[in-house]
């Protein structure tokens, strides 16, 4: 039967009701070793994988997952993508991540729904409209579609915020980016898997790396669940979980492991059309195409590798959705939940060689790591394959701090849970 | 229309109060006591809405907060669930999702459709032709998409938020709450019992029975009469937070609006949250008029509802015959389908005593009746077709392991009961009754008991407690089960989850495809992820995906469960904090003046801040002009009073100083103020102000508004946690004093005038000079300190007396055409000097970056020395501050523009960029401050700064940021 | 002399039904602070009585002495003209009486309505006349003291006292 | 959560700063080699499991102290002044 998703192949099984759809991605026993091991099944793993295979035509590569492929934030996060940054090191990453979100759906050959709806992130006061404008200005610059609109234009657009006297924080205007948006994250997961799974890539799930295999400064191999497996080379992509990981080879990184919560309401009729981001505090909504709104705010500030957040941090993002969406106030919450972010203190993340031998680092993605999925796994998959960093990472080193090359986008200052 | 009517006595209804109410625009019946859904069914209205994908007819499943289908717009909140809705006059209620009516819609053709859309059929289409395709398709999705219609207007609901404390927490006021809320009562302890219906009593309000009426009746009057116990109805527990923290959401009674949530720390939980009854999956199970068997059992005993003359039950379990009992002592015609060759004990007697005929081995093979049940086919060892009002099924029970499993503690899957029971609790957290699998009401009271005790235990009380007496009950009916998860094989219409249309092909369909991980069964199906949260259906699919793969249910495991337990609307957890009192506003002392002398505020953080006053004009851009040159030309008063001041006090004062700050301070003489900047521990700029020594153990320090509370916990975390050998306390002053700087050529003139007995001559307050004087019964400090680079003082006094004193200053210096200059003023005179502010402190920059290199002491070590002269901070091609004039008069100059060498290509990320604008009085031009690639070395040059935003590109020229009176002689006039 | 204003000029007292909030403007606040245990018994001495642990108050002769850290306390004076008490030079002074408004809320309600502005136990039997509470209302700092069975000061941060007492009385209207 | 406050009891989490991991050997003023600083300032342990932090009780007494928590499960293991 057709291997290929499309409509036709749709009619074609639903005329004939017990004809098989193939699995979508196999499940193999895992091999005894591998040209390269990728330790995290999320997403940035998944990624790898495939364009090792399909870029650099390595396909003797395993995916090694402890759980369910996407069991970690990619499967927790509120799907926003976007390429809005400003310092140099990551203006550009996030440009190609997005130009790649845009074929994704084709690449794969998996609907990952990627909507370019546009995101309006709304300013507070003049001084942050001069931020803002910065930070468009600079976008414009490098090819990336951006415009700031004023207070009656924003209106326009988003007709819902507060825009009475009774507003704390009034609206002076926004940045806009009309081809960010969202995408569906398990779309994502699974189209990678597929895709990579087509091009000979084991994904192991139920497989967690206990230790490493070590021979002096090298890694050669992983102890896992399921046995011993050797590699060539060993890629660490497991976000929240990289300190842990990473110390499995003796390696301190700098990374604090926090919170981040996200929520979802009941679902609704179209209400919301954009992604919309506040400057007041960091808080983000979107509707997913279920009719439901998405949305998240700041980190709740303090070291945890539960998956689970307190309340008096809902109650602020709470307190956000209703004063800059007084109608969220009778939206019903269906559920909260939290991903494991791996923090930095500059905000900005490692896709990079290591100072084990044939180790290689991919993480430090504190609220980023969705939107950067396509291009962490294209840039890291050149690391690998190259033993040397992408044009587009080379800024994304491990020794940043050493040589005070600080990439802080968002000038906060260098305290981890201060991002 | 087959279905329910309504019985002449019973049910735990007012039959005196009738309620009228609307339902789709036309009037309806029902009785106090009555909710919307039993009140719908009482005028013999069974269908009631249109399921989400496949649009089929649906009418109520349950009677309970697990109900998946009946869900309506009430007033303007969208998926208000009828079985939770109690009626009350002007009640406005509209069902949803059905398009004219659930009666007749025509959205209804998806259902012919189903086999494409089957479970992630939009993964595999919508992608084409074009890449960005799926933007043509995605608006009609959208639409198709949600369930009820949100209103974009605001909601005026008053929500609030109270915190509660208790030494003992009850969940659930079942048989097992009742009695261990008893126990922990009478023992004197502080006791609240949340209850989620609007009656107390759980399974006790549908047992029928005399003797347990009694038994609840005194159990809650015993409760009610003890002064230490707290009993909430209308109370859903939420969720279960860190630090038995549970969060408790109060419906408020039928017709008003205000709820609350109380976050409750309770010392000790006891968890007696019940169990949920499951459906089972057979052919059409979906019909409107196919119930839960405890549901029919409870419209019975609380609604006086039967069905009009025919029921079948079917059963995989003990705990349906109940209901068959009851419907026959009621006049129904019974029939029961029991899957197993036969129940336990004594219920086949009992059933051939009532008339009721029992087929065994034997399921329900297909409904019969498309918008309403009419027929039931039955199938295994006996294939018989009956006329029937309702179907009562019953798949056995999943007890409400919601909240304990919030902490993370995975619930374990009990082989004989076929149900997940807790998997553990937290210290000071015990269970009792169904939630741990104890469905008998005799058993569920005594661990209700013991739960009791081991709650006193843990709290340490010595109390001892009179025993709870049993209910006058003989003994309970036993439970036993044996789960066939249901009969369908990959049959398309066997429903699973009903709200979300996942069919049992659905569950086979997702692991075939390798979708094998509960969550992604979920995630592909979106199984469990509607308003009911799977309550009815998560255990039922992940048991037949567990047959599928061969694996043990426990092995398979359960998805996470998440609060809130029930839907909870955003506005009652956000409770007051919204609108004007999102975040509280800060006033400076000085506030009130302002306000009543034509001030405009601007937000500045939480303060509110004079941004610029009336007399120089009705905008900004035209009032700071005005302002400015009174201030360079005459003198201007304005109100620091937001700095942040910090009063640093002890033997260990000046050597503490002298550790923050890049320059010196151990050597400040009394009397004397002096402009610090303070690094972290990375060597980039924290922050900066001025410190004044006002004895030789005790400092005046000033830090940035914006940094104030910040640079405060970084002083005590030093002292406190690193440096407890330095002998210095550091109090905050910021509300202590207030502040009005005193700028411009006459400002010596006006401080004259205002305090004529002090000397504050050029030599008697030299530049940089602090004094303190005694004025009008209070101590004022007057400081020769310029923020503008004019000669300029500041006044600082308690914050009680700074309005006399202001006032006192504006009319001794009146004369002088003193006048009141605002925020805005104060930041373009501060440009204009040169002076760096929030805008270049932005943690990127370093001393060297702000030309401050100069200030750091060789020797003396201070906090971010080892690291400021990192590689890359020293890199002489680093951004570092310039100033900047506009060369073409007539254009504008924009903060956020992008600083560009003439000869550069306009792209990239450019040379650096614009911080802060003014248009200056003095150089009659616009100027900026900025930050440019290796900084002055640069001065002189022309160079662009480019604004693509509004295609704009201007010529500037590199100048130095003291764009005035370099030497300072004004300072030191 | 200089004229004293309160924050609260423009805030309207609230007279409700069991419920009562005012302004208790009128006092002098000093922090007294010192180092190690043996300045601290040359200030009991001195002072008379000294609160042995934080959150705790003691009667002196000078007037109320609240214990707000391990090496700190306030003095709380009623009235604007009493003059400070004799110190031992070891103790550090730092005036505060500007620093914070003072709101008085009592009633049968004020404990339901505290319940609504702070996570503290208020109930009768947690929180005790004499005793008082460092915490949080509306995320800023607030001390509240029980003065009395159902009567209580609230001391604000004087630029928050106004939104304080709008979120005071705010809560009393749900009651 | 709540947290032990040495002077306050237990309080709200809400009304604490976060003053980040206190295993950290800050090097001495004045002293301590650019390297020391960096792994110091930039580089955690980041345990999955128990985990010595500072907190400070802003909103109350205002005093900084050491907690013992399970990153792994928001258990507090007992405080410290």
């Amino acid at each position: 039967m057709a291997k290929g998703y499309s409509v036709f192949s749709l009619l074609k099984h639903a005329l004939k009701p017990d004809s098989a759809w193939p699995q979508a991605w196999e499940k193999p026993q895992p091999r005894s070793s591998y040209d390269v091991v990728i330790i995290g099944g999320g997403g940035h793993g998944l990624a790898t994988a495939y364009y090792l295979a399909k870029n650099h035509g390595i396909t003797n590569v395993a995916v090694l997952e402890r759980s369910y492929i996407g069991s970690g934030n990619a499967g927790r996060n509120t799907t926003i993508i976007r390429s809005n940054y400003m310092i140099g090191g990551n203006t550009n990453f996030f440009e190609f991540s997005l130009k790649l979100w845009e074929g994704l759906s084709h690449e794969l050959n998996y609907n990952c729904m990627v909507s370019h709806r546009g995101q309006v992130v709304v300013a507070v006061s003049p001084v942050q409209m001069d931020v803002f404008a910065r930070r468009g200005n600079i976008m414009r610059l490098n090819g990336i579609d951006a415009e700031l609109l004023d207070r009656g234009e924003t209106q326009k657009l988003l007709p819902y915020l507060d825009y009475s006297k009774e507003a704390r924080f009034p609206v002076w205007g926004a940045i806009h980016q009309p081809r960010a948006g969202t995408a569906r994250h398990d779309a994502m997961v699974w189209g990678y898997a597929r895709a990579a799974s087509q091009l000979g890539v084991h994904i192991i799930e139920n497989c967690e790396v206990t230790g490493m295999v070590m021979d002096g400064n090298r890694v050669t191999g992983v102890e896992t669940t399921r046995g011993r497996i050797n590699a060539g080379k060993v890629g660490i992509a497991v976000a929240g979980h990289s300190s842990h990981v990473a110390r499995m080879a003796g390696l301190k990184l700098p990374v604090e492991s926090h919170i981040l919560q996200a929520f979802v309401t009941e679902p609704v009729k179209p209400i919301v059309h954009h992604v919309v981001s506040w400057g007041a505090e960091l808080f983000y909504l979107s509707q997913s195409d279920k009719g439901g709104l998405v949305f998240g705010g700041h980190i709740d500030g303090f070291n945890t590798y539960t998956q689970r957040g307190q309340f008096f941090k809902i109650r602020d993002v709470m307190e956000c959705a209703v004063s800059l969406m007084p109608f969220m106030s009778r939206m019903r919450l269906l559920r909260h939940w939290g991903g494991i972010q791996d923090m930095t203190p500059d905000g900005s993340p490692f896709i990079c060689r290591t100072p084990v031998d044939k180790l290689y680092l991919n993480g430090g993605w504190c609220y980023q790591g969705f939107k950067a999925t396509p291009a962490s796994g294209w840039t890291f998959a050149h690391t690998i394959a190259h033993d040397a960093e992408h044009d587009l990472n080379r800024d994304f080193t491990l020794d940043r701090f050493e040589k005070g090359g600080e990439l802080d986008e968002f000038g906060i200052g260098n305290w981890t849970y201060k991002q | 229309m087959t279905g329910f009517r309504r019985l002449d006595t019973g049910g735990r209804i007012d039959r005196g109060k009738t309620i009228t109410f609307t339902y789709d625009g036309s009037r309806a019946f029902g009785f106090a006591g009555d909710t919307l859904a039993s009140a719908l069914l009482a005028s013999g209205r069974v269908l009631v809405a249109r399921s989400f994908k496949y649009h089929r007819p649906r009418g109520f499943l349950s009677a309970g907060p697990e109900e998946p289908n009946g869900l309506f717009t009430v007033g303007d909140e969208p998926n208000t669930p009828g079985t939770l809705c109690e009626i009350h006059e002007g009640l406005a209620a509209k069902s949803q999702n059905a398009w004219p009516s659930p009666d007749f819609d025509l959205m209804a053709i998806n259902g012919l459709a189903s086999p494409i859309f089957g479970a992630g059929f939009y993964y595999k289409t919508f992608m084409g032709p074009f890449r960005k395709s799926w933007m043509f398709y995605e608006p009609f999705i959208r639409k198709a998409a949600g369930l009820g219609i949100a209103s974009a207007s605001a909601d005026k609901t008053r929500h609030d938020v109270s915190h509660g404390f208790c030494d003992v927490l009850v969940v659930g006021s079942g048989p097992a709450g009742l009695a261990a809320a008893l126990t922990a009562g009478r023992a004197g302890l502080r006791v609240v019992l949340a209850e989620l219906d609007f009656e107390l009593g759980g399974s006790l309000l549908s047992a029928g029975s005399e003797a347990l009426e009694h038994w609840r009746k005194e159990a809650i009057s015993e409760l009610e009469a003890l002064k230490n116990v707290r009993l909430l109805t209308r109370a859903a527990v939420q969720g279960l937070y860190d630090g038995n923290q549970v969060v408790v959401q109060r419906r408020p009674e039928p017709g008003q609006s205000a709820a609350t949530l109380e976050i409750i720390r309770a010392r000790t939980i006891i968890h007696a949250g019940g169990a949920t009854e499951r459906p089972l999956v057979f052919q059409n199970n979906d019909r409107p008029g196919v119930m839960l068997a405890s549901a029919v059992r409870s419209y019975l005993h609380r609604h006086a509802l039967v069905p009009k003359s025919q029921a079948v039950v079917v059963t995989n379990n003990d705990s349906a015959y109940a209901t068959a009992f009851d419907l026959a002592e009621a006049g129904v015609a019974v029939t029961i389908a029991e899957l197993r060759a036969a129940p336990s004990g004594d219920l086949l007697a009992r059933a051939a005593q009532l008339g009721i005929a029992i087929f065994p081995n034997t399921g329900v093979a297909d409904v019969v009746g498309d918008k309403q049940l009419r027929q039931v086919k039955l199938g295994g060892r006996h294939s018989v077709t009956i006329d029937c009002d309702v179907l009562a099924m019953s798949g056995g029970w999943s007890p409400n392991v919601h909240l304990t499993s919030h902490g993370g503690i995975k619930p374990k899957f009990d082989e004989s009961l076929a149900a997940f029971l807790p998997g553990g609790f937290a210290a000071g957290q015990f269970g009792a009754g169904a939630l741990m699998g104890t469905f008998g009401l005799l058993a569920s009271v005594r661990e209700g008991e013991a739960a009791g005790q081991a709650a006193l235990a843990f709290l340490g009380s010595k109390k001892q407690v009179r025993p709870v007496d049993a209910p006058g009950i003989r003994e309970d009916r036993a439970y036993a089960i044996s789960p066939v998860w249901g009969t369908a094989g990959p049959k398309t219409k066997a429903f699973v989850d009903f709200q979300n249309d996942v069919t049992a092909k659905d569950v086979a369909t997702a692991h075939q495809e390798g979708y094998l991980s509960v969550e992604h069964l979920k995630r592909y199906t979106t199984l469990g992820m509607g308003t009911d949260q799977g309550k009815t259906s998560n255990i039922n699919a992940l048991a037949m995906m567990a047959d599928l793969r061969g694996l043990s249910v426990n092995e398979t495991g359960t998805t996470t469960f998440r609060p809130p337990y029930l839907p909870l609307t955003v506005g009652a957890i956000a409770g007051r904090s919204v609108g004007h009192h999102f975040r509280p506003t800060r006033r400076s002392p000085l506030h009130d003046w302002h306000a009543a002398h034509g001030v405009t505020f601007i937000e500045a953080g939480l303060w509110m801040r004079a941004w610029y006053y009336d007399w120089a004009g009705r905008t900004p851009e035209e009032a700071y002009v005005r302002e400015m040159e009174l201030v360079r030309k005459g003198v201007g008063l304005a109100d620091v009073s937001t700095l942040g001041k910090i009063d640093v006090q002890g033997p260990d004062a000046a050597e503490f100083l002298n550790r923050l700050y890049v320059n010196g301070f151990a050597k400040l003489p009394v009397g004397k103020a002096r402009y610090g900047v303070m690094l972290n521990d990375d060597g980039v700029v924290l922050d900066d102000g001025t410190t004044s020594r006002i004895s030789d153990t005790q400092f005046y320090m000033t830090t940035t508004t914006a940094q104030a509370g910040e640079v405060m916990s970084w002083l005590e975390y030093l002292l406190q946690c690193h440096w407890p050998e330095l002998k210095v306390h550091v109090a905050s002053l910021t509300d202590e004093w207030g502040g009005m700087a005193l700028s411009g050529p006459k400002s010596r003139e006006a401080l004259q005038l205002a305090f004529p007995e002090a000397d504050v001559s050029h030599d008697g307050l030299p530049y940089m000079g602090v004094k303190d004087i005694t004025f009008g019964g209070t101590t004022v400090r007057l400081m020769r300190l310029s923020f503008s680079g004019e000669l300029a003082y500041e006044i600082h006094c308690p914050a009680d007396f700074v309005i006399a004193l202001w006032e006192h200053v504006l009319k001794v210096a009146d004369p002088l055409g003193i006048k009141p200059y605002g925020l805005e003023a104060l930041a373009s005179l501060r440009i204009e000097k040169g002076h760096v502010a929030g805008l270049e402190l932005d943690h990127r920059n370093t001393l060297d970056d702000l030309g401050l290199g100069k200030m750091a002491a060789r020797e003396k070590p201070y906090i971010g020395k080892e690291l400021r002269f990192r590689e890359k901070l020293q890199a002489p091609d680093r951004w570092s501050l310039v100033g900047l004039e506009l060369m073409e008069p007539g254009k504008k100059l924009r903060g956020g523009s992008i600083l560009f060498a003439a000869a550069d290509e306009i792209k990239g990320h450019g040379r650096g960029y614009i911080t802060s604008v003014t248009w200056s009085t003095e150089l009659n031009k616009f100027i900026a401050l900025g930050l440019y690639q290796g900084g002055l070395k640069h001065e002189g040059e022309e160079i662009v700064a480019a604004f693509p935003l509004k295609n704009e590109q201007v010529k500037l020229k590199i100048v130095s940021p003291h764009f005035i009176d370099r030497e300072g002689a004004r300072l030191h006039a | 002399m200089l004229e004293a204003r309160s924050a609260l000029t423009t805030a309207r007292p609230l007279a409700g039904e069991g419920l009562a909030i005012n302004e208790a403007g009128d006092f002098l606040l000093t922090q007294l602070a010192w180092f190690d245990k043996s300045d601290e018994k040359t200030l009991k001495d001195l002072l008379g009585a000294l609160p042995a642990r934080v959150g705790q108050t003691a009667a002196a002769e000078a007037g109320t002495l609240l214990r707000t850290g391990p090496q700190q306390l306030w003095l709380l004076q009623e009235g604007r003209t009493a003059a400070l008490p004799l110190l031992p030079s070891s103790t550090l002074v730092t005036p505060l009486s500007s620093s914070r408004s003072r709101i008085a809320v009592a009633g049968p309600k004020a404990r339901d309505v505290l319940a609504r502005c702070a996570a503290i136990d208020f109930h009768a039997s947690a929180f005790k006349p004499g005793s008082f509470a460092m915490t949080g209302i509306h995320h800023t700092p607030a001390l509240i003291h029980c003065i009395g069975e159902d009567s209580f000061h609230v001391f604000a941060m004087r630029t928050f006292g106004l939104a304080v007492w709008e979120w005071l009385t705010d809560a009393a209207t749900g009651l | 959560m709540r947290l032990p406050c040495p002077y306050c009891g237990d309080r709200d989490v809400s009304e604490f700063r976060y003053g980040g991991d206190a295993s950290r050997q800050r090097p001495a003023h004045g002293a301590g080699s650019a390297k020391e600083w960096h792994d110091y300032y930039f580089v955690f342990d980041n345990p999955k499991g128990a985990h010595t932090e500072h907190w400070q009780h802003v909103l109350g007494c205002r005093q900084w102290f050491t907690l013992n928590r399970d990153t792994a499960r928001n258990e507090i293991l007992g405080g410290e002044e």
